[in-house]
Parts: C-alpha cells; sequence; structure tokens
C-alpha cells in the first residue's frame, strides 16, 4: 500500500505541476508533493523494518532492507531539495534567468523525476528497471538544458547521448539475463522478477551471465559515472540549475550504483566467483585516481565538485567490488552520507554563485564575511566530503581504506595518493572561496540553508553515532549483497 | 661524608682560588722570556686584580642588572669547575654532584651569561664578541665533550674521580684514542681560554678581538672578577687536562698523606703547562676569525676521530 | 513450417546486418532514414514470423508495436524535421567509408564468435540470430561514432535500438509485454526530446553539426 | 561508586572542556566573560586533568566504552601509564598556558573571541581524547578533530593570504599523515573490522608486515611532528597562529606524535627490529642539527622557536631511536634509559617551549613586531618578562641545573654506555650520533643567545613613536611564572619526577630506570651505578648560589662599593646608535657560512653608490626546492595530461565507451 502511495504522490504531483508549475504557489506545491512523497517512504520504511521484506502488486514491487533506505534516502534529499530550490528559482528568475514556462517544467520534470528514481528502487523487474533509469535521464535531460545557453544545451545532448547509449547496453544485458532465465524459470514475466532471479541465481548459465553483467556494468556504469564512462558527469552537473545537479550526484548516481549492485549479485551468484568484484574494484580505483587528478584543474566550482562526486562514486563502487560484511557495510553508509553531503554542499555552492554572480571560483571571496552560514555550510561540508572526522564520510572511509589495507594491500597506495591529492585540490580552492576580504551584494531572498545544515547535521550524526536500527539495516542489506 | 673529605675539598677549593692568577702570570712571564722581553713579573695579575679592586666601577647608563650580576656568576661557575676537577686529591665529597658533562655545562653557562652581558649593552663590538664567543663555544663543546667520551670510554664512567682512577692507579696502558684527544683538547683550551691562535688576550683590534670585545663595558670590581674567572677557567682546564692525560699523583680520597707529593706534582705539572702554552703562543700566530671555525672543527673531528679509533681498536 | 520459419528468420537476421552495414556507410540522410524505417520493417516481420512459428501471441503486439513506432511514426518525425530543419546535405563522416566498413566486418567477426558459445544454448528456432543481433548493435555504436551531425548520430542510436529489439525477440522470444511497452514509451518520449533539441540546437547555433558543442573541456 | 574511576574523570574534563567551547560560542556578546570566566575555568580543567593524570600513573589500565562511534565498534578508552604520563603532560602544561590565555585575548572582539575560544577547548579535548583513545576510529577522529580545530586557531586571522597558505599547507600534510596512520592501523586490525587496539596487541604480524607497519606510522605521525622531511608546514603554521596556540601546538600537540609512535611501536606491535631503531636516530639527528641550524639564521623571532621544536623533536626522536635499538638487543635496561630520557625531554618540552611562544606572545602584544631586527631593549621595559624569559632560554639551551640539562644529560648517558651491541655498524654510528646531537645542543645554546640577546638586551634597534609598551599583566605573569617554575622543579627535583615515569618504562619495555637512579636517595642521579655516572642539580644549583652570594658579601665587605654611571664606552668610539649593534641576520652570519651548502641563501647587497641602499637577505627550505616543488610539478604534468582526455567531442566519448566494451568483452573471452 505505502509502495503505491510512494509512487502515486510524485506521479501526480508531476503532472498536476505540468499544469500549475508556473503559478506563484507551484513551488510549494512542489515541496508539499515531495513531502507527502516523504510521509509515504517514511511509512513504507517503518513498514520494512517492522515486519521484513515485502512484495506486492503480484510481486511486481519488492522491498528489502537494501533499497528501502534507498527509497528513504531519495524521498529525504528530494524533500529537501525541494525545499533549497524554492528560493533558489525565485533568485533565479528575480535574476531574469528563467520564464515561466521553464519554471512549470523544471517543477512538474522534478516530480517527474523522483517519481522514476523511485521506480527504479522499488521495482521488483529488472526490465521495469532499466525503463525507469531511462526515463529517469529523459526526465533530467530537459532540465540540464533548462537556461538554453549554448553551453547547458552542449552539456544536455551530451548527457543524453551517452546515457542513452550508455543505457542501451544495459537493455542488452538485460535481454541476456532473460535470456538465462527464461529456460530455468520459464518465457514470461516471472523470468525478470528479481526475487525469482536470486532464488535460481545458482543455476543461472555463468558465459550468459558474465557477458550480461560486462553489458551492465558498461550500461549502468556510465549512468554511476565510472571513468572513463563519466564524461557526460561534469558538464552536466555543471550546466544545469543547481538543484538539478543536487539530485543528480545525491541520487541518480546511486540509484545507478543501485542498480550495478543487484546484478552483481546475480552474477557472483551464477559465477560463484570474484569476477564481477575485480571489474568493479578496477572501474572504481580508475575512477578514483582519474577524478581527483581532474580535480586539481578545475576553475568552476560545480564542475569541481561533479568531479568529487566521480570519485566517490568509485570509492562507493570499490567498497562494493571489495565484498565482505564490512566494505558493503561501508559502501552503502557511503553512499548515505555521500548524497547527504554533497547535495548539502551543492546547495551552499548554490547561494554562493547567485551571491558572486559567476561560477568561477577566482570570482568567489569570503563568503563568511558576507554570509557565515553559507560560508560555514561551504567550508564544513568540503571538509566532510573531504573525509575529515567527525563527519560520516570519514565513518565509511575508515573502513573502506583500512579494509583495502588488509584485503587488498596493493590499492592503497593509490588510494593515498588520490585522497591526497584530491584533498589539496578541493580545499585549496574552498578555503580562498569561504576565507578572505569581498565586495559581495545580498540575495534578493533570504536563501534556504536549513536543508544545508539539517544534512550535515545528519552526517555529522553518523559520523559519531550510527543509529542501531539504521546499522541493522545496513547489515542485513550486506548479508544480502554478500 | 667524614670531616677529612670535606677539609680536603675545602682546601682545594681555596687553593684553586689563590692559585689560579700565579698560572696566569707564569704563562705571561714565559710568553715575556720567549719573545725576550723582561716582563712583569709572575705576581702581575694579583697585581692588577687589586688595582682594579680600587677603581671606582663605570656603568654604562643603559646596562640592566643582568650586566651586574653577571661577573658573580661567572666568578662562581669558574671556581666550582675549578675546584670539581680532581686538582689535588680524587673523590672529594663534591665530585659526585656533577660528572664530566655537567663540566661542559657549566662552562656552557658561564659562556651563555657573559655573552648575554656582552650584548647587554648594545654597543657594536659588544654584541660583535659576544656573536664570536658563542661561534667559537658551540664548536669546543661537543669537542671538549668528545674528548671526555673518550677517556670514559676507556674508564666505563663519566665522573672525573673514576677516570682519574682507572687511568692513574692500573698498570700503565698507551690508548691511541687518547693521542688523538690529548691534541683536540689542547685545541680546545686555547680556544676556550681566548689564547692564540683564536683570540688575543692581550690587545683591543676589534678586527679580531673575541674575549676582550665581550667585557669591554666591565671596570672595576666587576672586571676584577671576570679577570679571575678567566684565570680559574685556565687553570680549570690545565687541571682537567692534567686529570685526562698526566693523571699522575693526584692523591686518594682523604689520605693526607699523599697530599704533599700531590702538592708538588700539581705545581710541577703547572710549571710545565704553563711553559708549553706560552711556547705555543708565541710560535704560532693568530689566525683570521673566519679561520677559527675550521680550525675549531678539526678539533672536533679528531676528537671524534679518537672515539671511533677506541672503537675500533677496542678497550 | 517451422524450419522454413527458421530459414526465414535467418534470411531477415542477414537483411537486418546488410542494412546495419548499409546504413554504415550511407552518406545522405534521407536515405539513411528509409534504410532505418526499412530495417524497422524487416524486424517487425521476423518479430511476427517467430509469433507465428512459435506461437508466442504477445510477440503480435510487439510487431505491430514496432511496424507503428519505428516503420511509420519515428520516419515520419524524422522526415518532417529533416524538412523543418532543411538539412539534405550529405553526412560527412570523421573517418573515410572503406576504414569504417573494415572495422565493422572486424566487430562482425568479434561479435559472432562472442555469441557463438552461447547461441549453442539458445532453446528457440532462432539459434544464430544473437550473434547477429550483437553485431548489429556493435555496428550502429560504430555508425553513432563515426557521424559529425546530430541527426545521423540519432539515427544511429534509433538502430542501436532496433539491434536490441531484435535480440530480444530472436533469443528470446521477446520481453515480457509490460517491459515491451516501457521501452516503446521511452523511445517515443526519447524522440520527442530529441526534436526539442534540434530544434533548440538549431536556434542556438543555427547548425546541427556537432562541431559546435565542443566548448565543455578541460583545457 | 564507579564515578572514582581515574578515567571517568578524565572524560569527565573533557566533557567540561566541550561544554567551555560551547559556552564561548554562546558568550559571543559578553567578550569579557569569555576571558575572566572562560579560559580560567578551562585551567581548572586542565589542573584537575594533571592531578589525575598524576594519580594515574602506575595504577592498572581502567577502561572505558562510551555507546558512540561505529556499530560494531563503540568508542573504547583506556586509560594506561602511556596515557596518564602524555595526560599529565597536556594537563601541566595546560594550566599555564590557560591562565596565560585569559590575560592575552582579552583585547579581541566577541565572534572571533567567541570561536576562537570555542576551537581552543575542542583542541585540548580533542587531544586528551587521542591520549585516552583506545581503537583506531577513535583515535582517528580525535586526531582529525585535533588537527581540524588547530587548523581553524591557526587561521584566526585570515585576511592574511600568508597565513592561509599556511593553514593550507598543515592541514594538507596532517591529512596526508592521518591517512598514512589510517593505512598502518589497516594492517594492525583483526579483520572484520576489529579495530580495537586490544586485538591488535593479540595479532601477530610477520617482520615483513611490522615493519611496513612501523614505516607508516613514522610516516604519519612524522608529518604531525615534523621530522624532515615533512616538517615544512611548521615554521609557516606557528608564526601564524595566536602565541597561545603556538604554545599549544608546539608544547603539546607535538607531543601526540611522539605518544602515537610509542603506542605504536612498542605497545601494539609485538616485535622491535633493530634497523627501525637506526632509521629513527638517524632520521631524528638530522632532524635535530637540521632544525637548530635554521633556527640559528631565523630574523622571526616565532619562526625561530618553531624551528627550535623541530630541533627538539628530533632529539626526542634520537631517544626512541636508541630505546628501540636496545630493546631489539634486550638490553632492556639501557632501553628505559633511552625511553626515560626520550619522555623527559618531551615533559621538559612541553615546559620551555610553552613559556617561551607565550614570551614572544607578549612582545608581541607589547610591541607588534615580531622582526628581530626591530625589537631590542626590552627588559628595560619589560622585566618581569624578560626574567621569566630567561628561565626558559636557559632551560631550552639545555644549561645546567634547569630541566633542558637532565633529558640532555641523561640521553648521552644512554649513549655512552650503549658500546657492546652486536652490530658493528651500529657500534660505529653511536659514537657519531653522540656527536652530532652534542653539537646540535651547543648550537641550541647559540640560538637561544640570539634570541633573548637581540629581543631583550641592547638598546631598541627601531623606536616605534607613541607606542607605550609596558610589561605583563597579572594573569599573562601567573601562566608564565608557573611554566618557568615548572622548568626549575623539573630540573632540580629530576629523581622525583622519573621515579613515575618509571611507571610508562614498565609498561613499555618492562625495565625502570628509577630503581637504579635513585639508589643514592633522591638528590642523586646516577642512571647505572655511582661511580660510573652521578649528578645531582640540587647540590650544583645550591652550590652556585652559594658561590655567588659568597663572592658579593666579599666583594661587598673589602670594597669601597662607589658606582658611577656613565656613557657606554666602546673602544672609545666616538657616537654609536642603536643601528650598530648586531641585527639578527648579523648574529646568524657565521652559521650560515659554515654550513653554507644547507641553505637556499637569496641576498641583494646595495651597490656603494645606492641612493637609498636596502639589504635583503633570505635563507630558503631546500627541502621546498628538493621535495614539494617537484611532487607539485608532477602532480601537475600528472593532471594536465589526464585533463587531455576530456577532449569535448562527443564522438571520442562515444568511443570511450565502445573501446571499454570492446576491451571487457574480449577480456571475458
Amino acid at each position: 500500500m505505502e509502495i503505491l502511495w510512494t509512487l502515486t504522490i510524485p506521479l501526480t504531483g508531476g503532472l498536476l505541476l505540468a499544469l500549475f508549475g508556473g503559478r506563484r504557489f507551484a513551488a510549494e506545491l512542489n515541496s508539499a508533493m515531495s513531502f507527502g512523497t516523504f510521509i509515504a517512504a517514511a511509512a513504507l520504511t517503518v513498514r520494512v523494518i517492522t515486519d521484513g521484506p515485502i512484495t506486492a502488486l503480484n510481486e511486481q514491487f519488492f522491498v528489502d532492507s537494501f533499497n528501502v533506505f534507498l527509497v528513504a534516502l531519495t524521498a529525504l534529499v528530494g524533500l529537501t531539495t525541494s525545499l533549497f530550490s524554492r528560493p533558489y528559482m525565485r533568485i533565479e528568475q528575480h535574476h531574469g534567468k528563467l520564464s515561466t514556462n521553464m519554471l512549470r517544467l523544471y517543477h512538474s520534470m522534478y516530480q517527474l523525476f523522483t517519481f522514476t528514481m523511485l521506480l527504479a528502487l522499488l521495482t521488483n523487474n529488472l526490465g521495469i528497471m532499466w525503463v525507469a533509469m531511462e526515463a529517469a535521464t529523459l526526465t533530467t535531460v530537459l532540465l540540464v538544458s533548462l537556461y538554453r545557453t549554448p553551453a547547458s544545451l552542449e552539456a544536455a545532448w551530451k548527457y543524453f547521448i551517452l546515457c542513452g547509449v550508455g543505457i542501451a547496453q544495459a537493455l542488452f544485458g538485460t535481454i541476456l539475463v532473460y535470456f538465462a532465465a527464461e529456460k530455468l524459470l520459464g518465457a514470461g514475466g516471472n523470468a525478470l522478477l528479481w526475487t525469482h532471479l536470486d532464488s535460481v541465481k545458482a543455476h543461472l548459465e555463468p558465459t550468459v551471465l558474465s557477458l550480461a553483467f560486462v553489458f551492465l556494468l558498461v550500461g549502468y556504469g556510465t549512468k554511476v559515472g565510472l571513468a572513463p564512462l563519466h564524461n557526460w558527469l561534469p558538464d552536466a552537473h555543471a550546466e544545469g540549475p543547481t538543484p538539478v545537479s543536487a539530485v543528480l550526484s545525491g541520487l541518480l548516481l546511486n540509484v545507478a550504483l543501485y542498480a550495478v549492485v543487484r546484478s552483481k549479485v546475480l552474477v557472483d551468484g551464477a559465477l560463484g566467483s570474484h569476477f564481477a568484484g575485480d571489474l568493479m574494484m578496477g572501474f572504481g580505483l580508475l575512477s578514483v585516481v582519474m577524478a581527483s587528478f581532474f580535480l586539481s584543474r578545475q576553475k568552476d566550482v560545480k564542475r569541481m565538485f561533479a568531479y568529487s562526486s566521480i570519485e566517490h562514486m568509485g570509492l562507493m563502487t570499490f567498497a562494493f567490488g571489495m565484498g565482505g560484511p564490512v566494505a558493503t557495510f561501508a559502501g552503502m553508509l557511503h553512499m548515505t552520507v555521500h548524497s547527504l553531503t554533497k547535495s548539502a554542499i551543492f546547495f551552499a555552492v548554490g547561494h554562493a554563485t547567485q551571491k558572486a554572480g559567476t561560477q568561477l571560483m577566482e570570482n568567489i571571496r569570503g563568503l563568511i564575511k558576507t554570509s557565515p552560514t553559507i560560508g560555514w555550510g561551504l567550508a564544513i561540508g568540503s571538509l566532510a566530503i573531504l573525509g575529515m572526522p567527525p563527519f560520516g564520510v570519514f565513518a565509511s572511509e575508515f573502513m573502506i581504506i583500512t579494509t583495502a589495507m588488509h584485503a587488498y594491500p596493493w590499492t592503497t597506495p593509490f588510494l593515498l595518493a588520490a585522497l591526497g591529492v584530491a584533498f589539496a585540490a578541493i580545499f585549496g580552492r574552498v578555503q580562498t572561496m569561504v576565507f578572505g576580504e569581498t565586495v559581495d551584494q545580498r540575495l534578493p531572498h533570504p536563501p534556504a540553508l536549513v536543508p544545508v545544515f539539517v544534512h550535515l547535521g545528519l552526517v555529522l550524526l553518523l559520523g559519531l553515532y550510527i543509529p542501531p536500527y539504521l546499522a541493522e539495516w545496513y547489515r542485513q542489506a550486506a548479508a544480502l549483497i554478500g | 661524608m667524614n670531616y677529612s673529605g670535606i677539609l680536603l675539598q675545602l682546601f682545594q677549593d681555596t687553593l684553586v682560588v689563590l692559585v689560579a692568577p700565579l698560572l696566569l702570570g707564569w704563562v705571561n712571564q714565559c710568553r715575556a722570556w720567549l719573545q725576550n722581553r723582561s716582563g712583569a713579573g709572575v705576581l702581575q695579575p694579583y697585581r692588577n686584580l687589586v688595582k682594579l679592586f680600587h677603581k671606582d666601577a663605570v656603568l654604562a647608563n643603559n646596562a640592566s642588572p643582568l650586566f651586574r650580576f653577571t661577573p658573580y656568576i661567572l666568578f662562581a661557575c669558574m671556581w666550582l669547575a675549578a675546584s670539581l676537577v680532581p686538582v689535588v686529591a680524587t673523590d672529594l665529597p663534591l665530585s659526585p654532584a656533577v660528572d664530566v658533562i655537567v663540566l661542559v655545562g657549566i662552562f656552557a653557562l658561564a659562556r651563555v651569561f657573559i655573552s648575554l652581558a656582552a650584548m647587554d649593552i648594545g654597543t657594536s663590538f659588544g654584541t660583535l664578541g659576544a656573536r664570536r664567543e658563542m661561534l667559537v663555544g658551540f664548536l669546543a663543546e661537543p669537542a671538549l665533550l668528545m674528548v671526555f667520551f673518550t677517556a670514559s670510554m676507556i674508564s666505563h664512567s663519566t665522573s672525573l674521580s673514576t677516570i682519574v682512577e682507572t687511568l692513574a692507579h692500573k698498570q700503565f696502558v698507551i690508548y691511541p684514542s687518547l693521542a688523538f684527544a690529548s691534541v683536540a683538547f689542547v685545541m680546545v683550551l686555547l680556544a676556550e681560554n681566548a689564547r692564540i691562535p683564536v683570540d688575543n688576550p692581550s690587545t683591543h683590534l676589534e678586527l679580531t678581538m673575541i674575549h676582550e670585545a665581550m667585557i669591554l663595558e666591565y671596570s672595576a670590581r666587576h672586571l676584577a672578577l671576570v679577570e679571575w674567572s678567566s684565570a680559574l677557567k685556565l687553570l680549570a682546564y690545565t687541571t682537567i687536562g692534567f686529570a685526562l692525560f698526566a693523571p699522575w699523583g693526584i692523591a686518594e680520597s682523604g689520605n693526607w698523606g699523599g697530599l704533599p707529593l700531590a702538592l708538588a706534582a700539581l705545581f710541577a705539572k703547572l710549571l710545565a703547562a704553563g711553559a708549553g702554552l706560552a711556547l705555543l703562543e708565541t710560535v704560532s700566530a693568530k689566525m683570521r676569525i673566519f679561520r677559527v671555525p675550521e680550525f675549531m672543527g678539526t678539533a672536533f673531528l679528531l676528537a671524534v676521530l679518537g672515539l671511533l679509533i677506541h672503537f675500533l681498536l677496542g678497550s | 513450417m517451422a524450419n522454413y520459419s527458421g530459414q526465414l528468420i535467418n534470411l531477415f537476421a542477414a537483411l537486418l546486418l546488410l542494412i546495419a552495414f548499409a546504413m554504415l556507410s550511407q552518406r545522405r540522410v534521407l536515405s539513411l532514414i528509409n534504410l532505418f524505417a526499412l530495417q524497422g520493417l524487416i524486424l517487425s516481420i521476423s518479430t511476427a514470423i517467430v509469433a507465428y512459428s512459435s506461437n508466442q501471441h504477445h510477440l503480435y503486439y510487439s510487431a505491430a508495436l514496432t511496424l507503428l513506432l519505428k516503420v511509420i511514426f519515428l520516419p515520419w518525425i524524422l522526415h518532417r524535421l529533416i524538412r523543418k530543419l532543411n538539412v539534405k546535405w550529405d553526412v560527412e563522416t570523421l573517418f573515410n567509408i572503406p576504414t569504417t566498413m573494415l572495422v565493422g566486418i572486424a566487430l562482425v567477426v568479434f561479435a559472432f564468435n562472442l555469441a557463438a558459445p552461447i547461441s549453442q544454448m539458445a532453446g528457440t528456432i532462432t539459434k544464430g540470430t544473437l550473434g547477429i543481433a550483437m553485431a548489429s548493435v556493435l555496428l550502429s555504436f560504430l555508425m553513432m561514432i563515426t557521424r559529425s551531425k546530430a541527426v545521423p548520430q540519432v539515427i544511429g542510436f534509433l538502430a542501436m535500438e532496433n539491434g536490441l529489439f531484435f535480440a530480444a525477440t530472436s533469443a528470446t522470444y521477446g520481453m515480457p509485454m509490460v517491459v515491451e511497452l516501457g521501452i516503446a514509451l521511452d523511445v517515443l518520449v526519447g524522440m520527442f526530446i530529441l526534436g526539442i533539441f534540434f530544434f533548440q540546437i538549431r536556434e542556438t547555433f543555427d547548425s546541427l553539426d556537432l562541431k559546435h558543442m565542443e566548448k565543455l573541456k578541460e583545457e | 561508586m564507579p564515578a572514582s574511576l581515574p578515567i571517568d574523570w578524565v572524560i569527565g574534563v573533557i566533557g567540561y572542556w566541550l561544554l567551555i567551547g560551547l559556552a564561548g560560542l554562546v558568550l559571543q556578546r559578553t567578550p569579557r566573560l569569555i576571558t575572566t570566566l572562560l579560559f580560567p575555568a578551562g585551567a581548572l580543567g586542565a589542573l584537575i586533568m594533571a592531578i589525575v593524570a598524576l594519580g594515574a600513573l602506575g595504577q592498572a589500565p581502567n577502561i572505558a566504552v562510551l555507546p558512540l562511534g561505529l556499530p560494531d565498534l563503540p568508542f573504547h578508552l583506556r586509560l594506561d601509564s602511556l596515557s596518564a604520563f602524555f595526560l599529565l603532560l597536556l594537563g601541566a602544561a595546560g594550566i599555564g598556558i590557560s591562565v596565560y590565555s585569559a590575560g592575552y585575548f582579552r583585547k579581541m572582539e566577541g565572534n572571533t573571541l567567541g570561536l576562537l575560544c570555542f576551537e581552543y577547548h575542542v583542541f585540548l579535548a580533542a587531544m586528551a581524547l587521542v591520549f585516552l583513545a583506545d581503537d583506531a576510529y577513535l583515535f582517528m577522529v580525535a586526531w582529525e578533530t585535533m588537527a581540524l580545530s588547530s587548523y581553524f586557531l591557526v587561521t584566526t586571522d585570515h585576511n592574511v593570504p600568508e597565513i592561509r597558505r599556511a593553514g593550507f599547507l598543515y592541514l594538507l600534510i596532517a591529512h596526508v599523515g592521518a591517512i598514512a596512520i589510517l593505512m598502518c592501523f589497516g594492517v594492525m586490525q583483526g579483520g572484520h573490522g576489529d579495530y580495537t587496539f586490544a586485538t591488535m596487541r593479540q595479532g601477530h604480524l610477520t617482520t615483513f608486515w611490522a615493519s611496513v607497519t612501523f614505516l607508516l606510522a613514522l610516516f604519519g605521525f612524522g608529518a604531525k611532528a615534523g621530522i624532515l622531511p615533512l616538517h615544512v608546514w611548521l615554521p609557516e603554521a606557528h608564526p601564524a597562529a595566536p602565541s597561545p596556540v603556538s604554545a599549544l601546538m608546539s608544547g603539546i600537540m607535538l607531543k601526540t606524535a611522539i605518544y602515537g609512535i610509542l603506542r605504536v611501536t612498542f605497545d601494539l606491535l609485538d616485535m622491535q627490529l633493530w634497523w627501525w631503531g637506526a632509521l629513527a636516530l638517524t632520521l631524528g639527528l638530522v632532524t635535530a642539527l637540521f632544525g637548530v641550524m635554521f633556527a640559528a639564521v631565523q630574523t622571526d623571532m616565532k619562526r625561530l622557536l618553531a624551528y627550535s621544536s623541530i630541533e627538539n623533536i628530533g632529539i626526542i626522536l634520537v631517544g626512541i631511536g636508541l630505546a628501540i635499538i636496545f630493546h631489539a638487543f634486550h638490553k632492556d635496561a639501557l632501553a628505559a634509559l633511552a625511553l626515560t630520557a626520550t619522555l623527559y625531554h618531551a615533559l621538559n618540552h612541553a615546559f620551555m617551549k610553552g613559556l617561551l611562544f607565550l614570551g614572544t606572545g607578549s612582545v608581541l602584544h607589547a610591541t607588534g613586531e615580531r622582526n628581530l631586527g626591530k625589537l631590542g631593549g626590552l627588559i628595560h621595559r619589560m622585566p618581569k618578562l624578560a626574567l621569566l624569559v630567561l628561565v626558559g632560554v636557559l632551560a631550552i639551551a639545555g644549561l645546567p641545573p634547569l630541566n633542558g640539562f637532565v633529558s640532555e644529560w641523561l640521553l648521552l648517558q644512554a649513549f655512552l654506555l650503549s658500546p657492546g651491541l652486536p652490530h658493528p655498524y651500529l657500534n660505529m654510528l653511536i659514537p657519531i650520533a653522540a656527536a652530532a646531537l652534542a653539537l646540535a645542543a651547543a648550537l641550541a645554546g647559540y640560538v637561544m643567545v640570539k634570541f633573548y640577546g637581540i629581543i631583550f638586551l641592547g638598546q631598541p634597534r627601531e623606536e616605534k613613536p607613541g607606542k607605550q609598551v609596558h610589561d605583563i599583566g597579572i594573569m599573562e605573569r601567573l601562566g608564565l611564572t608557573w611554566l618557568a617554575l615548572g622548568c626549575i622543579l623539573l630540573g632540580i627535583f629530576p629523581v622525583f619526577f622519573i621515579l613515575h615515569i618509571d611507571y610508562v618504562t614498565q609498561m613499555l619495555v618492562g625495565q625502570t630506570l628509577g630503581g637504579t637512579a635513585a639508589q643514592t636517595g633522591w638528590m642523586w642521579l646516577t642512571p647505572i651505578q655511582p661511580e660510573r655516572a652521578s649528578y645531582s642539580p640540587l647540590i650544583l644549583f645550591l652550590i652556585i648560589i652559594v658561590g655567588v652570594v659568597f663572592t658579593m658579601q666579599v666583594v661587598k665587605k673589602f670594597y669601597h662599593g662607589r658606582l658611577r654611571r656613565g656613557p657606554a664606552w666602546d673602544c672609545g668610539f666616538p657616537e654609536q646608535t642603536a643601528r650598530m649593534q648586531d641585527t639578527a641576520e648579523g648574529f646568524g652570519q657565521p652559521i650560515r657560512q659554515i654550513f653554507e651548502l644547507f641553505f637556499g641563501i637569496i641576498r641583494e647587497v646595495p651597490s656603494p653608490f645606492d641612493k637609498k641602499p636596502h639589504y635583503h637577505g633570505e635563507t630558503r627550505d631546500l627541502f621546498w626546492d628538493w621535495c614539494y616543488v617537484p611532487i607539485a610539478r608532477f602532480t601537475e604534468k600528472l593532471s594536465a595530461l589526464i585533463g587531455k582526455l576530456q577532449h569535448g567531442r562527443i564522438h571520442v566519448y562515444l568511443l570511450y565507451s565502445f573501446v571499454t566494451l570492446l576491451a571487457l568483452l574480449a577480456f571475458i573471452r
């Protein structure tokens, strides 16, 4: 039941906002819808915590402890981002960057995007999951090009083509999985249902599955932003409106990684080897290293943090690739804290860029002086994302690095170098943006910084104290993933 | 803590205080003879001291308390140093309180204070002298320490009494390491006591002077104390040299019988040493101040070599 | 009948591959679109045959769907687009055609022996076709890489979709209906969005040449 | 009553500090309250900490577990003798510094002060937690919190670009070091995410992995301690910070690194190899010599002190190296001696360096000058400060009878007693090491004479019109007096303190020094046997006093005592100005000349015909050009190379995916 609510609310929201998205109350409606979604998701979460994994609509939907926390996370970030986007978009409109139609498009697409995310998470059917992922691309691609500037168009085009092609590979992978499964489960719907696949994964045809995994990894990996398939990501993040960047790197990447991990489970079951894990570790490590070196030559603040997202997705992929209770636990924790922190950073960055009237970092100065909340938000957020304790990102990095040192020592020098370079790159620039003297104008509307500090507060909490039920979740999920 | 020990200690203390200027006088007299001058006589230092003690003291206007206080500390330190060296007898009651490393420390303390005092007035010469003094000091100190280390490696002890006893009262052995050490020691002695070739105690030539530059501003009683303590310093170094390289004749703890012999030996050695020192000073020429580091570096090197040789040949 | 149908499918598969090559070598946009339509037609026919031979009724629907979408609707849209944007120029490729063909042939070989072990275990009457499907996917990928204008790239994208669809039908008697519908919907919406894009790009750069869109990079 | 456990008290103090910090944030409106109330309150906390730690020394380790941290890994805390010793150090030095700060920050304006108060006390609490942590996670959290809070303290005055740069450099090196420490824990962990130190103690590593662990620890902690070549942040960050913060960082924070090295090497690892010791010894010597050499040529008083901190860390590391060597060869008595010297020097340094940094703080406050070339003659303006600083100067110059000498004496004794190691090279290495150590110690004297003489003695080199220089206030005086007292007591009653350090050596190398050290009464310090070596600072002190008093009396008795004041004579030089005194550059010149090849020297000497002659001399740290610049260049090159991949053409991107796909497909065939 909750599942239906969780899905229908954003869907109806999307349709409603397609009509009224331009009105004055649109932003509030948007937030209200997101709030409803959040409530439904929370109810669903409670339900799952109390009485375990559930399936619905003759098994078309399926919730276990792995995707339920992602659902909750998605709903939460969706809510906070909608709260943030209210004043942000007002200011953009005030700056004359947006027309009413654009605003309508934005609002309705925002809701539809949330819907696709949740659908991709909740569905039990790999095919539907694929459809939802593709739909997610379609809903966001117009948001990326919202400003109609040449750069934004270019970014959107690349985003569309690269992700489309990537996702096509994923479809091929899905077809192969189906091809392997239908011999065991018979033709028809069941052969794509995750629950059924999971039950028979040991008997699936290894060669087909390994082939399938390659396509799935390349496909969904493109959306995760794994190097060298990541090229769309920085453009899309930098050129789209900031709320979109926030949800892209806070949610979309997570969901894509979720898809990859789901398929990894099947492949591991079928092959009984560490093949999938090795591939993921390789991609993860490559992404971390490359991203950190990209980081060190950025001028555009949003672009820089986009690369940092690539770095962190790489780290998660690496963790899931390593497998084992600790690493997987760490991977999921990292998913959570990264999307919280990164979206918080994007909120702060958004307002900072509006104040400075540019995204070029050398023109942003002394935020702490003019608007301490934005400045501190940015400073603390960046320190958190750089893995400074006592923030949650450190907790997961702690587990990942120590496990790697224990299990795969040869990888750690790369990690050390990459993290060091990334630290120098990001922190050196953030420091100059936050500190120092400045002359800036005030914002026409008061910025919404509650979301920023809510997120950072959560991240801080997760660094010092992980609530037992959350830990229990993660542990069950880790057990599922193996 | 037997009374004889304490008595002996007191005796040695007074002895060194009284004898120190004499040694200075003797060295100067020998130099005079060697440069065939008639010389002022052995007792001249005493006369100087008396004269200085009768003069009125003149203090620079901006002299701080530290400046006035320093001569006393200087004097106390040097006196202490001289009286802690087994000059006539070993195992004096105070000797366990201080070993060779501490001795070096005491010299350093005195040096730091006199240099600070020299900088206190803020004249060009004073600071210059202080800098040079510290320059000489930071090279001389480790060299001296290394010399001591060589000796204490041999005697497995850093307390001078034990060193003397092992060196003097064991059967006579030739330690090649000690040879190196002795050369190094003599160089250190020359440098530390402001003798030629490092410094010339009897000129005020600003290009070369070190020790004199520091005490330019002192007069009367302060100057007297400073002069006296430098005499004590010379004596202390000489007696240390005896203790390390010619420890024969020094009396055991508390036997008064050995004392006359010890005294005789001491004076004989002092005569010889003074003459030798004078000879050295006469035959060598004052070197440029820039060469001093090389000179001291050589001393340091020799000392370390001695130590290494001790390890190579084993004890 | 079954064996005939099997042979027929193989024939159509071969045709599919042939068209893929033709698209790879084709210079003119209009004929590209026509080729694309032809491909769709073949696809739907083969699907129908599969449906008939292994009476899987939902495959009829998907055949019909293909016919509607990929033979009639999309080509129509594309035609209208290029008429509106009047882009009838030749598509100059980034590499010259012969090289591309050679690479394509290499790809086909690669795809075949990649698919060989799998098609052994295919339970369907359409054994060898998986390799062909994969080959056509890879070929359209190659085509996207080599074309320097926006429209041909999109056509390549759609052609890839065709290949996938063929893989689905030939190897597995088609995906579940709901998935088919979903995919179709996505393709449709995607096409709309692309249409919008063409106009936006056009009015921003007054050309559909992708070389205008190389600004965003690390310098 | 469980609350009577020492560890609970310590945790209580930590919480108390955090509360004070928050209170500081709250009270931003009323700065007076912060200085008059909160900082003294913090000092009180430090006092309690010191007392509890002193009591906890030698008690059985007591353990606490807080319900925070990772799900499987709550915060484990453990208070054993090692932690207790360093907590004592923290508390004892912290008292003085906090009291001083209460006076020092008077004039700061509210919001900055509130923030600073918060960071300051978080910093204290984090350091205490580092000493207390008993699992890797808590340790790392405390460690990085310490780094973070100190970073924000350093950048208090963040409008100055140099200060920002200094802070960035500091945090960067700290972070890289932290990752290395993390890896070192990663090697030692029991697997399955069991990161408690208890399991690490149980675990047994192969020689190779043990060495990897040690090297990682040496690197990681070395980055914090400022061991060559990771020292570059230190002379940048210490001058940048407000003086009490510099005192905390230099006096206490550097010791956390020492603590870490000791903890990992002697407690967590179950083996020690002799070459680790040799490595540490050599590194320590190089660091010490390098540090003191650079200190001698500095012209900024706080930079000078920072370099002197590098020197002292080097000396401490030498002690650790010796201890490792001895322990590896099962000469535990000697190991105990070396370790005692190390710990004693750590304690001494906390007091001396705290005192000196605070002293510079007062000078800075009074004159607004950090450049030695513009100071001078302050002994007349601020006599109290001058006296207190003199104690610190004599102590850090390693002069008897103060505390710096005691630890150096012990260390030299350890060297002297070392022969007979079963390894010939070591036997060769050790006398040379001793010589180098002696050289460093002697140079420290040079440096300190320069420091004190140029700041306090002579005449003011530049008169600041209208700047009224006044002596330090009561709070400052209290704080400084406490530290100075510490220097003197540590110098005169070493045996008492060594008896307490014994608990630590007992725990680490299973041997104690005190038993022998105090064998002939508490007055005499005898490491092995009385006839081998003995030292009685008290007697020495008394003799010097007696000597001075006696001489004074005699002179007063026989002397008429007439005294005139007049202008300085100076060889009858006609007229002399303050500019004729030796400058800081001048005083450093001999060192520059002797050790020329170690310095990167840049000088602009005016030509004789310059209308406005301008002299500019600066000595650069060659390690910049040797390590850091190349690394930076390499990174830039590499990132430029990788940047080319983001080429901008969508076809190229498609090609990437295509090739990746084909490669993977080929890979699985």
